[in-house]
């Protein structure tokens, strides 16, 4: 824990100061522990999702947790889960949450604080295929298997078949410069 | 080497550095969430089960479950190849059989039904059926439960024909019975061990079994359609032990399957001979609903039909009062290629609009009225079973 | 086979009579066992087809094989396999020839000839996923089992896995009215 | 009954009645044919393969095979659940390291190699592994075989990493060796018995196996890249024992793995001081391709890049020659995630154009221009090989 708090910060001050954008925040999180598996996403996709975090602004406010865009996600790879029966934080009916899971820090649109957020992928049903979400910033290849999105994090389950993934606040950012 | 066995370590321990962090954050604006799995939210009057092959990928077919007057998706069941599908008939349970292979697409062979819970997504059990289960598109009446529940009929196809009987008490198969030429199961209300069955020479046979599940008479009507002049749709409702049909020219044919034979009733036309000039004509993989309440039945209609126009989407939905045999409404088709008449509260008329794919409701309580529209529903879906 | 080819001739004739058009022949050979699984087709996409079939018309002759118009597919209903690395004739490596088939009659667009056709399944491979054709010409529900066609023709094989559909000339067409 | 019998009989007896009915029409202009299955055509030197991992039904990923000089497909290949891919040094032989499932989304899990004829694509063997490849999106790397062919190399990831090592004459797995931290297998030309990884400290790794394929020596280089600041993508690709890496800023970093522990060249920029401003950078899953033969690199770039851009599709195609680490030539980019150059004939560079999906096909002769496309070939397509 010790070390991971220690890198947790220096690293979150290391890279806003190198890419200077609020989202790098998103970064910090995913550093962590990875996320989940992603498809190739098409360049308008992406810059809707390049613009769409970082901060309490009015585009982001505008969004639902239904929208990739959504203040939670900033750190998501996958299918959301509340496009699947799912909530913010709960897998949809039938399926199981992952063994192994990363941790993202997000600025909520609401009251501008930055949340820590659990990322769970839920497994076990075959794939929703709803609301593909897809985020790269402080992604690594696998090399840093803790921030290496093309994988399907599911993969301690017993049945490693990905279904979606949650994003549940569990506890505040933390401080951040940038 | 220190640092990436660290990286290693703490990812396997990462949910349990998030409980740990949540445990010191109590005191923020949005108290920390426990991740969990969700139960369904009790059903509405709207909880819809739409059965999707996925044509693409038919290793792969799903039941997406929503709800259409919060255009909410609400869960997935996995169907597998070629799965048929059903509900029990106090909608606590759902029913898929399926092909599967230890392979994906090769290996052994393994057909079985699946009993999920209704209110959880939960697996509750797994029961082997001869390796014949028919591998079609998914159809109401493919799979069915007797009309108490106890029984689960499954239609076979080697291409032969046959119906596999399945205790849902026991949990297991019991027996087969051959129906060759035979097609779809018709289960009899008023009697729960009898089912009926449509048939290529335009009769219709029961199969009435025993309190163990096996068949023991087999019983054969008249003769009460053309199967090469006017053949019926297999999709079907029953208001009591009247079968409601539509042929594909477009007449309404009753079966009353309370008799054993099955008696019928004479035909109507949907069509009136105004309207004849159109050439309209019921069409799509669920062309009819009934709204027994109310005593509406609801067609998709296009126009211009002809050989083969059979599956076309509906360029129209029209009404029917079941009483006087007339068309009481009609409304936009909305590329509609299955029907499905609400249960309970308010008069509500379901349909799949197979271009989208995507559900649209009618708000049939004043005419019909296209009430509101959810689209991205799967991709290739073709029944839809409301709860 | 007497009994067959009586019904085939007869039933040849009704129908032209009945429906008036030139594709009905496709139906014929659709009666005697059947076609594929198809799926639900766009209206747009039927349009299409309802007029692509019926002797050698202008539109016909352009189509080539990987057309779901092109002249030999009058009563295919699936994936052609020229779209998925066979031939007309030929299932794509690796597949296996399903075991039970249906056969339809179509007017060859460059002879004028009407052929029979083997309508072969290709098994064992999953699903090609490319050029779906759908005709539901003289198609009837289940209990006319030998012509329809919302069934998976290759659910004799050990394998039951559809890949595609081939279109093979076995022989000259029955005689027809129409 | 008889006539239900009847037509149930006919059906099953349809490919035989065919065959008779051929028989008497051999005088038909056109010759009655025999239904077979095809051998895959002669390989030219546009054979590609394309492994699709079929994101919105992950369960049932295929390796599509096109010749994109022809724009036609020539076969698919099963990759069933995030199955990794890879082809033979000669080209005889497919490999596919997946996971089935007895039950497709659950039951028992099986992870194996299975192993197809290049021209045939038969199924020759199944190799069981242990139940722990990489479920990842296909990326070259993931699975390779030895430089001459005689073992297959399969990356694992629990999440912690380690690599199984086949035994191809065998068709057997013979050993596992724990790599953690470290990711891609980098086959040694020079010594088929040996394998170079990157490591996640910036550092390579080297492991050689005895005659029975059990890992001996593992090898550590020093440090020659900052994965923080500047990572390099792991799609790369080797001039004998000289692998050629992009970093996500754009510079070009030499690996020689004919040296134990690995040696490194100085790095060069792939964008020069007058583009600087435009923020150009490598991106996409298989952003770069070295054509030997010609020395050139060609790599997929887009401008104003930033963290997190390292996946986007080229905006443009630049071509540098290695000799004197000048840019030759830039073309439009065709949305492609991911480049591989022709391996024999004239000089092509193929590339997966990400939004339709499609190959296109640069002629890389004269300049770079766009020679052909061919669209419509799987649905998320990540990995491109050349036969």
């Amino acid at each position: 824990m010790k070390w991971l708090d220690g890198w947790f910060e220096s690293g979150a001050r290391r890279i806003a100061q190198r890419t200077g954008r609020r989202s790098a925040i998103a970064r910090i999180g995913a550093a962590l522990a990875g996320s989940a598996l992603v498809l190739p996403v098409l360049p308008f996709d992406r810059s809707a999702h390049a613009q769409g975090h970082g901060g309490a602004g009015k585009a982001a406010k505008a969004k639902t947790d239904t929208d990739c865009e959504y203040w939670r996600y900033c750190a998501l790879d996958g299918f959301l889960c509340t496009c699947c029966g799912g909530t913010v934080s709960q897998c949809p009916p039938g399926t199981e949450t992952s063994k192994v899971t990363w941790v993202g820090t997000c600025r909520s649109s609401v009251d501008g604080k930055d949340y820590l957020i659990s990322y769970n992928d839920c497994c076990g049903v075959t794939t929703c295929g709803r609301c593909l979400c897809n985020f790269n910033e402080g992604e690594r290849p696998g090399y840093r298997m803790g921030v290496f999105n093309d994988i399907n994090w599911c993969m301690a389950n017993t049945s490693t078949m990905y279904h979606c993934t949650v994003a549940a606040v569990v506890g505040v950012g933390a401080t951040k410069s940038g | 080497m220190n640092e990436r066995l660290g990286a290693v370590r703490a990812l396997g321990a990462g949910f349990a550095i998030a409980t740990a962090c949540a445990a010191a954050t109590a005191g923020a604006q949005i108290p920390p969430e426990q991740v969990s799995t969700r139960s369904l939210p009790p059903a509405g009057n709207a909880r819809l089960y739409v059965t999707d092959v996925a044509i693409n990928h038919i290793v792969d077919g799903k039941i997406l479950i929503v709800d259409a007057s919060k255009s909410a998706y609400l869960g997935t069941v996995s169907t597998a190849m070629a799965g048929q599908t059903t509900l029990a008939p106090d909608r606590s349970e759902i029913y898929v059989a399926t092909t599967y292979f230890t392979k994906l697409n090769r290996g052994e062979r393994q057909d079985q039904v699946d009993v999920y819970d209704a209110a959880t997504l939960a697996l509750k059990a797994e029961i082997t059926i001869p390796p014949k289960h028919a591998q079609a598109l998914p159809y109401r009446g493919t799979l069915r439960t007797s009309s108490d529940g106890r029984w689960l009929f499954v239609q076979n196809a080697t291409p032969s024909t046959s119906v596999s009987i399945v205790d849902l008490k026991a949990r297991k198969f019991v027996a087969e019975v051959p129906l060759p030429g035979c097609w779809i199961i018709l289960p009899v209300a008023s009697a729960p061990n009898r089912f009926a069955t449509l048939c290529g020479d335009g009769t219709m046979e029961t199969v009435t079994i025993d309190a163990e599940g096996k068949p023991g008479q087999i019983n054969r009507s008249a003769r009460f359609f053309d199967p090469d002049a006017d053949p019926l749709f297999v999709s079907s409702e029953a208001i009591g032990d009247r079968y409601h049909f539509v042929s594909f020219r477009g007449n309404v044919v009753v079966a009353n399957v309370g008799t054993d034979p099955p008696t019928f009733e004479s035909p109507w036309p949907l069509v009136a001979p105004a309207d004849a000039k159109g050439g309209w004509r019921p069409g799509g993989y669920q062309p009819m609903t009934l709204h027994a309440a109310s005593g509406r039945l609801y067609v998709g209609m296009h126009p211009r039909g002809r050989e083969g126009s059979h599956k076309e989407p509906a360029q129209e939905i029209w009404a029917f009062d079941l009483a006087t045999r007339k068309r009481v409404a009609r409304a936009p088709g909305s590329m509609s290629i299955a029907l499905a008449a609400s249960r309970e509260g308010p008069p509500r008329v379901f349909t799949l609009d197979g271009s989208k794919p995507g559900i649209v409701v009618y708000d049939a309580s004043r005419g019909l009225k296209i009430a509101s529209r959810m689209d991205g529903v799967g991709e290739t879906p073709t029944q839809l079973e409301v709860h």
